[in-house]
Order: C-alpha cells, then structure tokens, then sequence
C-alpha cells in the first residue's frame, strides 16, 4: 500500500482539481455519502489511483484534441474570395504518428490497469472477517459463518482488518456495491441444485471508522432503487461487542436457541410477551426469523433476521430511519413504504398489535 | 437476354401506376419514397423515446420523486433504451441508406426493391408491436438489455400485487425479434447493392465514406443480429415452455444470457455509430472545400474497428468476475478500438487543416458530432479498465458515456445528414438561421444533460433508480440535468418548426446547394424516380469535383428528363403482404402462456406468409 | 456485356464434373464412416487400440468434420472455382464464429475451475 | 449461360447494361451473404449446447444411463442416442448433396433427365432426413427426454430442431424448382434459380457435418 509521494501529490491535485471544479458546478457545498472519489479503503484506493491515471490521461488528449480542433476552426474558416484551399489527401507520415502516439498512451494505461487487475481479482490476501451477502429482492442479508451473525442491510465490520465477502443471490441478478470501501459485483442466483456455483468474492479493508452507504447496483425488479444498504465500520472492541450482542439467539447458534436465563427474563417481560403473540398471531412468523419464536433457527426465509432489529439504524434496506414512527408506518402498509415489496400481509394489524410490535422489535436490539 | 425463370412472361407494362396518393405509397419499391418512409417513422419514434426520457428527467428533479410509479419508471428506461436504438438511431441510419447508398453509387435502386419495402413494413410493424405494449399496460421493464434472469418468467415473482407473469417482457422478446427481421432483410440488400451496382469506374476505394461506412454497418448487421435471435429464442424458451437456459435452478446459467446479449451488442453500438461517422465524413470535406484526408485510412481503421468490436463484448461485464485473464484480455482489446477510432478524429481533423471552412448547420452538427464523441470515447476508454470499471458500472458515470456517444455522436450526424441532404431529398434548404439555433440550444442542453451523469455516477448514483434519497449529494445535479433536457426540448421543436415551414415553402434547391463532391449532387433534387437517365462513370472518390473541373468550375443545372424508355420495377404490395403474414406469425407467441390453441394462429400467419412470399416470387415487374 | 462475358467464361471452364462429385461422395461417405469408427474404439475398452484412441477421440472427429466441410464448400458448393468473394463471404463469418464458439467455452470454463 | 447476369425478377436494375460491378449475379451474393449470417446464428445455438454440455442436473443423458424421470417415476433411464439410426440419415443426407450438384450439373447442361431425376432424388432424400428427425425425436420422447427435461434436452431439441426447420425450408424450396423443372421452366438460362437453392441445401449439410460429430458423437 506504500504509494510514491508523487503520485499521492497527483491524486490530490485530482481530486482538488475534480472538487474544486464540483463545487463551481454545484455553487454549493454538498455532501456525498456514497462517493468513490473518496475511498476509505485498500481496494477502492486502489481502484482510485487507477482511475485517476486514466482521468489524467484523457484529460490530455482531451486538451490536445479539442484544442487543436479548435484552433482549426477559427483558424481556417473561410473569408469571402478565398482561394481553393491546397487539395491535400494524406500524409503519410502524421498518419503513422497519429496512430502511433494514441497506442503509447493506452499503454500507459494499459499497464496499470493490468496491475491493478491482478491485484483487485485474486482472492483475498490475508481474510480476517468472513462474511456471505445474498441478496434478496430488495434486501441483503449478511452471514458470519464464523462469528455466528445473521443480520440485514447493515454490514458492520471492524476497522482495519480484512474482510472478505463471499456473495449470490436468492432470486435474481444483484450487484453489492460500496463505494468507498469495496467498489461492487454482481451477486448470482444459487438454488439448492445449481452445480457450478457462482460465488463471487470481493475483499477490502477498511481504513477509518464510519456508516457508509451503498446501494444495489444492478437492475432487480421494482424497487431496485430502494435496495441500499449500509457499511458501519466498527473500531474491533466495538465490533466484538456487538457480535456478542448479536450471537444472542442466532440461527447460526445452536438453532437459535437462547440461554435459559435470558429466556426467563424475557418470559417476564410484558413487552416481549406481548410482542410475541402478536408476532405469532400476525403472520411475521412465515416469514421471518425471530429470536425467542419457534423458527428463530431458521434460515433461507423470505425476509430478514429480525432478532436484532432495535440495533439497527435503518429499515426496509437503507430506506427509513429506524424510529418506532417509522417501524410503526412499516407495519402499518408495508406496501404503501415500499411498493412492490414481498412483504405482503396476510391481515391488515390492528394498531394494538402495530405498537406492540413496535416495542418488541425496538427492545431486541 | 436471359431473364429469371420467375418471371416467366413479363408483359410489357405500361406506366400508368399511380405516383402520389396512399396507395402509391403502400405499394412503393422506390427506395427514395422507401427511405422517407423510414426517416419519418423513426423521426417520430425519437420523439417518442425523447418524451419517455423526459419523463424520467422530471421524476428525477429532486430527490424522493413521485411523478410516475417505480414500474412505470423502469417501463420507460427500458422503452427509451429499446426506442432510441432500435426504432431511432437504426431506422433513421436506415434513411439515409436507402436514399444514399444508390444516388451515391450511381445506381437506380437498390438490387431488391421489393426486399427492401418488405424491411420497412416489418420495421413499422414491429415497432408498433413493441409499443402496442403501453396500450395494453404491459410495457417491457427489464432494461433495454433484459438480463435473465430477471426477465425469465420463473423469477417474476408472483405476489399479491402482481399475481402471474405479465407479457411485458413477451412483447420486447417478440418485438426485438421482429425488428430483427427487418433488419437483417434491409441488412442484406444494402450489402449487395454496395458490392454489385456501384456505377462504371467506382472501384471500392473510390466508393464514398459514407457508402463505406454503411457496407460496413451492413457486415455488422448480418453477422451480430442472429446471435440475438438465438438469444431470445432461448429466453422465449425459459418464459413460455418451462426450459432452464437461464435459470440456474434447471442448471443453467444467466451469464449465458448476457455473454450473447453482448456479443450482439458490441457489435450494435458500433452500428449505431459509423453511419454518422460516414456522414461527417462527407459533410467535413463538402464544407471545407477539400478531400478527405486520409481516405484509406479512414476505411481501414473503419474495418478494423468493425472487426475487432466482435472481440469486446465482455467489457460490459467486468461487474460480474470473469478472472484475471479474461478481464485483462477483453480490457486491452476494448483499448485497442481507441485507436482507429483515434485515426478518424484525427483524419476529420485533417481534413479541416488548411481547408476553407463554410458553417453551415450541417458542418456544425457534423463538427459538434466530433467534438462531443471525443468526450464519450475518452470515457469508453475509462470503463475499459476493469478495476475502475468496477466503479463505474451500473451507474450514471457510463449513462454519460453512452449519452456522448449516441446523443453527441449518431444524433449529432444524422443531424448533420438531414441538413446536408435535405436539399435533395426533398428539393427545398432548410432554413440556416433555425438551424442554427436548432444546434447551438441542442449542444448547450446536451452538455447540460450529460454532462453533469460522470459526476453523479462517480459521486454513487446507480443508473435505473426510479428515486434517490435526499442527502447523498444528488439533488442540484439532477436538476441541471432535467433543464438541459428541456433545453434539448426546445431546440427539436424549433427543428420540427424548421421542417414545417420549409415544407410550406417553395421548392428552390438547386441541385448542388453546397458544391459537393459525391454523385448525389450531380441529378436535380428531388431526384427523379430514376435517379441517373444514365449511368454516371467515376474516375475518383469526389466524381462531382471532377466534373465541375473539367467543366471549368461550372456544371449547367441538371435538366429533368422524362424517362419513359426507362423501366423502373413495378410497385407490389406483396412485400406489405408478408409484412404482415410475418408479424401475425409473431404474435402468436404473444398467446402461448394464455390460449391453448396459440399454434393455430401461427399456422395461419405462416400460410399468409408463405402465400404472400410465392406471390411476390411469380410476380411479374414490368420489364 | 464483356465483362460478363469473361466473368463467365472463366467460371464456366474449371466446372468439376460429375465424376469428381462422385469421388467426393465416396471420400465424404468413408469420412463419416471413420467418424463413427473413433467414437465406437473410443467408448468400448474392450476394442483394440481403445486406449490410444479413446484420448484423441475429439481431435480426431474435429479434423474429419473439418476435411469434409471443406470438401462440401470448395467442391459441391464451387467455392475452389467461383469468385473470391463468395470464399470470402464464407470464411470470414465462419473465422468470427468458431472464435465465439471458442470463447464462450473457454469463458465458461472458468467458473468450473475456480474455486473461491 | 448459367453464371451470365441475369436480370432478376427483383432487381431494380434494369436498364439495358444489366450492370453489375463485380460481373457476379447480385442474387448469388445474397444467398451467400446470407449463409454468412446463418453461420453465427448456427455457433450460437453449438456454443450454448457446448457450454451446457455435461451441466444436465437430471437425466436423461446422451450417452450414458443416468436416473430420470420416466412414466411418473425416478429411474434408470438408459443412453439417449441411437447411432446408428442418426449416421444413415447423415449419409443419406450428405448423399443428396451430391444429388443436388448432379441437379444443378444437369439444369445447367439442359439434361432435363438428369435434372429431373436428380433433383427428385434430393428431394426424397431430404424428406427422409426430416422423417428420421420427426422419428428420433418422438423416440427420444418416449425414453423420457422431454424438451425441459434438463438442459441436454433443451439445446439438444433446440439446436437439431432449427437445422431440422432449415432443412424443411429447403424441401421446400426444392420442392419448388421440381415444379419448374417439370414444366420446363428451369432452363439453363435460369438455373441459378436452382443454383441458389442448392446452395442454401449444401449449407444445410455442412451444418449437419458440424452437428454430428459435436453433438452425436463427442462424449
Ligand atoms: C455509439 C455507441 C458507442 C460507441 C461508439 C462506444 C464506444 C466505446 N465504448 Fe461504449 N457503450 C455504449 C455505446 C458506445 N460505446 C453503450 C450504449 C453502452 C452501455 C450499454 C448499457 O450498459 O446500457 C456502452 C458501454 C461501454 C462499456 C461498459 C461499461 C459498463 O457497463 O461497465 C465500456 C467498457 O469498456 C465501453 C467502452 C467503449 C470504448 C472503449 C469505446 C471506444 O470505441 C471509444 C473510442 C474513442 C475514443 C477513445 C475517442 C477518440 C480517440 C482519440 C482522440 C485518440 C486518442 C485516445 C486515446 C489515446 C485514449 N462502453
Ligand atoms: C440513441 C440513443 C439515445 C438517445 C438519443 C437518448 C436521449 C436521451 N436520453 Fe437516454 N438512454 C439511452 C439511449 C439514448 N438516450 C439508452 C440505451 C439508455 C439505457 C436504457 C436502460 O438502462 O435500459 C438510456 C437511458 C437514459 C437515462 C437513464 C435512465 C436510468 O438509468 O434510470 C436517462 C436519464 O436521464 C436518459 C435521458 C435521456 C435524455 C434526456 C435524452 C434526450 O437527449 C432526449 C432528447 C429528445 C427529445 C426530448 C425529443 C424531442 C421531443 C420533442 C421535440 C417533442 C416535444 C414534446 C414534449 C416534450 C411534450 N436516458
Ligand atoms: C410475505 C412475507 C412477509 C411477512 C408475512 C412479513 N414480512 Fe416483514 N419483511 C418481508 C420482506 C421480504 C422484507 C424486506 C423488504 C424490503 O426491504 O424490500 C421485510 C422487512 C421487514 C422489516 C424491515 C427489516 C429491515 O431491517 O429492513 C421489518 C421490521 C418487518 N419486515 C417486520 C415484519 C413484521 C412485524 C411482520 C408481521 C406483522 C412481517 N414483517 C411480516 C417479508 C415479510
Ligand atoms: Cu438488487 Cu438492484
Ligand atoms: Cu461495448
């Protein structure tokens, strides 16, 4: 990852020049959470620098070209009385520079490229944190086959180790995408009988502490627009308490089940009880897993693991902020929150359960 | 003298088929009359395709839009993409090469006169097909390169909201097919008109660039729309008889889908590109008063490109992990295309290097036209390296590539053909001063729309979002862009205001309005019905020059001749016949999945079809 | 007309005859009977030289089918004798098509052999 | 006279030159332009058979027994192809290509017997080639091979099935020029008419000779 002072100097010349050139166009400040002109990560630093060589690139011949396209044109329009102009047919030896300048050029272009090809598309160097993204029509779900976590939407990885993503699809074609920390691919259906399986990898690390958002990236059906997600970048004591937090009845942890101390308390606990009857009674069940409930073991459901909701920040994959108002709405017309959705109720909820479903979820953070 | 067996006794007939009125238009094998009926057809397509965009471009004003539905929106990029292409920029190249490509070579028609009303009728048909989908709330949505397997009907989820699978994606597979029908039929009577009735003396390197380009386009044509066929064949396959040649839980794979899909559509954007890169190679020389420069190289590198573009296809899939080798080898090939395509922009501006430069509208489209592909090149060659492109695709920042490359490149020159050539289309000069607003408000506003897409994609905005959420930077982009497209608005409708009020004007072109240097110029406009009364013999590639230096630098007006011991084809409308046997065999798939005796209506559009073809085949022609 | 005229003549005097379509139809027959002969060595192991065969099966049915291809387009189809244009009209789209074919196996293998 | 250019019925070019750049007949360049264009729609439909060869996730399978869905239940189904059956309907239709350029032979040398006789025989031939098709894939049918059985049945049927339509056509076509012929309208002078057909049907047969081996024969 050492990169020469010069070229870290280019790059930020670039970027400068890019932004600067921004902020005239935009006349205004603005905020861009989802950018890949400022990569948060090895890889996407990766991907930057070649970008930004190749930018620099077109941006000469651009200058080179247009300008003497230009000049050509103001420089030879026609005056009354002109005479015929000389009646030229080629030139064979600027026809060979011209045709061999533009091929030196690509080389330079070319070559990086090339390494940076080997470098990005080989597995992961050195995994530290693994992880399975499917995606599904219009959420993504994350496993941590080691760490035992199931969650949505939300990918939360420590800072500074190396992630490695393992992804498909449950349905159709997807594409993850991260701007500043991961760049994308598209995801690929696997059902239970596919023979080559086409599992791509994507690997980064990264470098600062932060939510970073992110966003399907290939055409998936209606709401391909509302299928984001989010990257939170964790420092790793925060990290590992939340993977304590959420090992905490996860189907990948002995079924789901829940220590019996911690069943008990929630046996207790009105707003649990209360919840998980209307959980039961409202249908989520079919669809969903939920820590506590019978199926909370089960995986490969139509929508996401939801034992942890209260933990995160958004729901319906990076569309709403996740307040109790907002849960509530959610419930209330999934529908009408995101139309097309599978998310289809077998009976409208009564807005008793709607609030009772609401604290349920928000308390299991 | 021998003649065909098909046309065993052909009785003398006299000429007394109607020359106006519908019935001699329906009947037309005039490939002029022919070429305005595609140039009018595809005209009002783009106007179609460009109000679906601008619908888009109002929904995407500000963040959290809520003009038009999620589906209804990915309805109109998927009929925008579809529009543009196939029943806009093709069709409108297809105008100029049925009026051209033989006034250019000195020929009277087209080798198959009937062929070629035959590749209109089934482009019109299908393209009302495609579009008779919005009538009946079915529009296609799955993106103008449908990607199984979302556009399998396995995968179309059936939800409460949306119980079985629609025929949306029937009638883009259907449609597809049919155009390419069309295509293909045009595809081939071009090419041999080109290799078999160029005029006395016009070897191949003296054919016009235009001609060239075009005979290329051709090639392209023949060898990449069958490779489409099959693939919609197989995704008809998947939809309606349960095969799995997508769909991995049968096994199959839906990378397949998008390696013959590209395969195709490589090939087809440069389709879509070298007719206007002939056209501004003909306008360029005309309007500064000089040959082109490096005309050999120009067809080479025109080749070339045409060539090698069938070894590329995989740069639009970069996104999907093809490997190291595989990336690394459709990247370099990708590169390679910069460079001919370089050798075209330099040659342009060579040509322009020392020349007298006259700007009319034409030579400002054609100019604009190589000025704006530059930009859309240059990009091109960003998305060719793979690891950047992993950025980039899927986003608005390749949005922006294509838009330079279409809407400034193929728009730009068939703007450049229609004011060039309208003279001798239609014997009358389009007005100069609204052209050159008709330019300058279409420059400004197209770099106002596209210009602003490699920010927002590089900034993260995906491509095909019917919405975005505010806060991610998007909002103040996104509505420079709605107002360029107004801007591009305005300037077509000052266009059609142009069109109107040249029609209502009196018909004054002069033959050679610009002094030009191919055969074209040298027959009054609008031409004759038979073009040349006598086969014009060429010595060079600018056979108009030659002639007016011979003559000492003035040619008398062409006089109109009555051509009566000529002996045009007559009209048919058999060709329409078949047209429409073809179109109903078509449609029949449309029913598979919803009646059981589908196959009867197929059966009965095979038998009008096949009727309609022995009918055609035993028809006399008058000659 | 003298350009036809010569276009014809020099078409018309290289015309194979009926003799030698006739050979040709013999050798293609025994092509195609050898054909059949290395897919039957190469699936039985118990038939002499099974396993020199077996291994060369593909290579060997490529090249038969290769040789009576060529056969059918030079001679039955007057390629050897007719204008340079139709080879050419020919063997170009067929260059660009064995090149997909190709590709597109080689393309797909990749999926099998990586293991991620 | 054969290769003379002839002023075709579709051609708009008749003026009293009969011009043609190349001194070839504008029709016989189509017919191979076309044929150009068939051979990628030809790879496609080969490259997609390839590329799924060996991936059918059920039986059954071309060569060997596999377990497959049969009269309601699973079992062991036996081997798909039959070659013998499939490698006499090769020969017999490699057989009428050289009946065809005998047809041709005779069209262009005014033998009206050899024509007739000849072309009749192509004819047959090719009737006989899409008999044994309609035959195999009934057969096949009845071992349990549907066309979505798995995917060897779907590029199998599919690509056999749009040569086998190839080959209809070119009954057809044929079929048609027999007509002209026994009325005495294939003279010389037009037997390009029957030049382009026969063009069409050796193009049909070169397919086959890539089909067999690929498709029949490599295990
Ligand atoms: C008119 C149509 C047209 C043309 C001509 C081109 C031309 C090129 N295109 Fe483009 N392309 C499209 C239409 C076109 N494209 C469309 C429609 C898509 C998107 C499809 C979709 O996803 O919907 C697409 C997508 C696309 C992608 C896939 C992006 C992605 O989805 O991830 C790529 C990747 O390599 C690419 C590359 C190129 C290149 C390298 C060229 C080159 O041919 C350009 C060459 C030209 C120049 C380079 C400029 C002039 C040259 C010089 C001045 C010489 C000096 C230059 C150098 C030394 C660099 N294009
Ligand atoms: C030649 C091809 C071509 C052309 C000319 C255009 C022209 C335009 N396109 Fe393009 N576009 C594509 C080809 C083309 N496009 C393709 C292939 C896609 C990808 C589709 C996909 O993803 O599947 C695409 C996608 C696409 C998108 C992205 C959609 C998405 O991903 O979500 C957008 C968004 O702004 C857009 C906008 C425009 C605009 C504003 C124009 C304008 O330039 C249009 C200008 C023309 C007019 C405006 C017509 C003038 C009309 C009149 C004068 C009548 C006036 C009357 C009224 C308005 C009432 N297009
Ligand atoms: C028919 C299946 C189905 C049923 C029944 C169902 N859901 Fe969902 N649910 C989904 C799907 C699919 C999603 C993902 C939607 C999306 O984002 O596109 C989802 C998303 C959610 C989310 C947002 C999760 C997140 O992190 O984004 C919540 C909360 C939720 N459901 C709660 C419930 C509750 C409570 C019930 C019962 C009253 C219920 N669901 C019933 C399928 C279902
Ligand atoms: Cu998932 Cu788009
Ligand atoms: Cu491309």
């Amino acid at each position: 990852m050492e990169r020469s002072p010069g070229r870290v100097w280019r790059a930020w010349l670039t970027r400068a020049g890019l932004l600067g050139l921004l902020v005239l166009i935009a006349g205004c400040s603005q905020n861009y959470h989802q950018t890949t002109l400022l990569p948060r990560s090895d890889i996407t630093r990766l991907i930057d620098d070649l970008f930004m060589t190749t930018v620099w690139w077109a941006v000469v011949v651009f200058v080179l070209v247009e300008g003497a396209l230009v000049y050509a044109l103001f420089r030879f329009r026609s005056r009354p009385g002109d005479p015929e102009p000389e009646q030229t047919h080629g030139n064979t030896t600027v026809e060979i520079i011209w045709t061999v300048i533009p091929a030196v050029i690509l080389a330079f272009i070319a070559v990086p490229t090339v390494k940076t090809i080997v470098k990005t598309s080989l597995p992961a160097p050195n995994p530290q944190v693994d992880v399975e993204v499917i995606g599904h029509q219009w959420w993504w779900e994350y496993r941590y086959p080691k760490l035992g976590v199931v969650t949505a939407n939300e990918l939360v990885v420590p800072v500074g180790k190396m992630v490695n993503l393992r992804m498909w699809s449950a349905d159709v074609l997807h594409s993850w995408w991260s701007p500043q920390l991961a760049s994308k691919r598209d995801v690929f259906p696997i059902f239970n009988n596919t023979r080559d399986k086409k599992i791509n990898p994507l690997w980064f690390t990264a470098d600062s502490v932060g939510d970073y958002s992110g966003q399907c990236a290939e055409l998936c059906g209606i709401q391909h627009a509302r299928m984001g997600l989010r990257v939170i970048v964790k420092s790793e004591a925060d990290f590992e308490s939340w993977v304590a937090k959420e090992r905490v009845g996860s189907p990948l942890v002995e079924g789901g089940k829940v220590a019996a101390a911690i069943d008990s308390a929630w046996k207790a606990d009105t707003v649990h009880t209360k919840g998980q009857a209307a959980f039961m009674s409202g249908g989520c069940i079919a669809c969903h897993a939920m820590v506590g409930t019978p199926l909370a073991g089960a995986l490969n459901l139509r929508g996401p693991n939801l034992s942890h909701t209260g933990g995160r920040t958004t729901i319906g994959a990076n569309m709403y902020e996740n307040t109790p108002s907002m849960l509530a709405q959610w419930l209330r017309d999934p529908q009408g929150m995101k139309q097309g959705s599978h998310m289809v109720l077998p009976r409208p909820l009564t807005e008793a359960e709607i609030s009772a479903l609401v604290a349920y979820l928000r308390m299991h953070q | 003298m021998a003649t065909s067996v098909l046309e065993h006794k052909a009785p003398a007939i006299p000429h007394h088929y109607p020359k106006t009125g519908f019935w001699s238009w329906i009947t037309t094998v005039d490939h002029k009359r022919i070429g305005i009926l595609y140039g009018a057809t595809a005209f009002i397509f783009f106007l179609i395709g460009g109000i679906e965009a601008v619908i888009m471009r109002l929904q995407l004003i500000g963040p959290n839009g809520k003009l038009v539905d999620p589906d209804t929106f990915n309805a109109l990029f998927t009929m925008h993409g579809t529009t543009m292409i196939f029943l806009g920029v093709m069709p409108l190249s297809a105008f100029f090469f049925n009026f051209f490509i033989p006034l250019q070579i000195g020929a009277r028609d087209v080798v198959f006169p009937r062929l070629n009303a035959f590749s209109y009728w089934v482009f019109l048909l299908g393209a009302i097909f495609i579009n008779v989908s919005f009538l009946v709330g079915a529009p296609p949505d799955g993106g103008w390169f449908g990607y199984a397997n979302l556009t399998s009907a396995r995968m179309i989820p059936s939800t409460a909201a949306a119980p079985a699978p629609g025929l949306n994606i029937d009638f883009w597979v259907i449609g597809l097919q049919i155009l390419g029908i069309a295509s293909i039929a045009a595809a081939l009577n071009f090419f041999v008109t080109i290799i078999n009735l160029r005029a006395p003396g016009m070897t191949l390197l003296r054919m016009p660039m235009f001609v060239w380009m075009s005979f290329i386009v051709q090639i392209l044509l023949l060898l990449a729309f069958p490779v489409i066929t099959v693939a919609l064949v197989f995704l008809m396959m998947d939809r309606n008889f349960g095969t799995s040649f997508f769909m991995p839980d049968g096994g199959g794979d839906p990378v397949m889908w998008q390696h013959l899909f590209w395969i195709f559509g490589h090939p087809e954007v440069y389709i879509l590109i070298l007719p206007a890169f002939g056209i501004a190679s003909e306008v360029l020389p005309v309007f500064s008063r000089k040959p082109l420069f490096g005309y050999t190289a120009m067809v080479f590198s025109g080749v070339f490109i045409a060539f090698v573009g069938f070894g590329v296809w995989s740069h639009h899939m970069f996104a999907t992990g093809m490997g190291p080798f595989a990336d690394t080898f459709f990247s370099l090939a990708t590169m390679v295309i910069a460079i001919p395509t370089g050798v075209k922009i330099f040659n342009w501006i060579g040509t322009l290097w020392g020349g007298s430069l006259r700007f009319t509208t034409a030579m400002l489209f054609a100019v604009g036209m190589v000025a704006l592909f530059i930009v859309g090149g240059l990009s091109g060659v960003m998305h060719a390296s793979p690891p950047a492109d992993l950025q980039q695709t899927d986003t608005y920042f390749i949005v922006a590539h294509f838009h330079y490359v279409l809407f400034g490149g193929s728009i730009f020159g068939l703007a450049a053909g229609a004011y060039y050539w309208w003279p001798k289309i239609f014997g009358r000069l389009l007005d100069e001063k609204l052209g050159k607003a008709h330019f300058w408000l279409t420059f400004i506003g197209m770099n106002l729309t596209f210009f602003p897409m490699h920010y927002l994609g590089l900034h993260g905005m995906p491509r095909r979002v019917y919405t975005y959420p505010e806060g991610l930077g998007f909002e103040f982009l996104n509505q420079v862009e709605t107002v360029g497209a107004f801007v591009i608005v305005l300037a077509f409708l000052l266009f059609i205001v142009n069109i109107i009020k040249t029609w209502m004007g009196p018909a004054n072109a002069p033959a050679d309005p610009w002094h030009g240097a191919t055969l074209e110029w040298s027959i009054p406009s609008p031409p004759q019905e038979f073009n040349f009364p006598n086969l014009p013999r060429v010595g060079s590639s600018v056979p108009q020059w030659d002639a007016w230096r011979a003559a000492g630098g003035k040619l008398p007006e062409p006089v109109r001749v009555s051509g009566d011991d000529i002996h045009m084809p007559n009209p048919s409308y058999w060709p329409l016949m078949a047209a429409i046997g073809l179109t109903i065999l078509m449609s029949s798939l449309m029913l598979i999945r919803q009646w059981d005796y589908w196959y009867a209506i197929t059966l009965f559009g095979t038998a009008w079809l096949f009727f309609s073809v022995y009918r055609w085949a035993f028809e006399p022609t008058g000659h | 007309m003298d350009a036809h005229a010569a276009a014809h003549g020099h078409e018309d005097h290289a015309h194979p005859t009926p003799g030698l379509y006739g050979k040709i139809a013999a050798v293609l027959f025994v092509l195609t009977a050898l054909e059949v002969l290395a897919f039957e060595v190469g699936r039985r192991p118990d038939w002499p030289m099974h396993a020199l065969i077996e291994p060369l099966v593909v290579p060997i049915l490529l090249i038969l089918s290769a040789a009576k291809f060529a056969l059918v387009a030079m001679f039955y189809m007057h390629l050897k004798q007719d204008s340079k244009l139709f080879s050419n009209l020919f063997v170009w789209p067929l260059i660009i098509a064995a090149a997909i074919i190709l590709a597109l196996i080689v393309l797909h293998a990749y999926w099998i052999k990586a293991s991620f | 006279m054969a290769h003379a250019a002839t002023a075709h019925a579709d051609s708009g070019h008749v003026d009293e030159h009969h011009w043609t750049s190349t001194g070839l007949n504008s029709r016989k360049i189509a017919i191979w332009g076309f044929i150009g264009s068939e051979c990628l729609f030809f790879a496609s439909l080969i490259s997609t058979y390839l590329v799924y060869k060996g991936k059918s996730l059920v039986g059954p399978l071309p060569h060997t027994e596999s377990q497959c869905m049969l009269d309601g239940k699973m079992q062991t189904c036996e081997a798909i192809f039959e070659i013998p059956l499939v490698t006499f309907g090769t020969a017999v239709l490699l057989f009428s290509s050289f009946f065809v350029v005998l047809a041709l032979y005779g069209a262009q040398k005014g033998d009206r017997k050899m024509l007739l006789t000849w072309l009749s025989a192509t004819v047959l031939c090719g009737l006989f080639f899409v008999g044994m098709q309609v035959y195999e894939f009934y057969h096949f049918y009845h071992k349990g091979l549907g066309y979505s059985t798995n995917l060897f049945g779907s590029t199998f049927y599919t690509l056999t099935g749009f040569h086998g339509s190839h080959v209809t056509l070119g009954v057809i076509w044929l079929s048609t020029m027999l007509y002209l012929a026994v009325r005495g309208k294939l003279t010389p002078d037009k037997s390009l008419n029957l030049e382009m057909a026969a063009l069409y049907w050796h193009f049909v047969d070169v397919v086959w000779i890539v089909i067999f081996p690929v498709v029949y024969l490599m295990r």
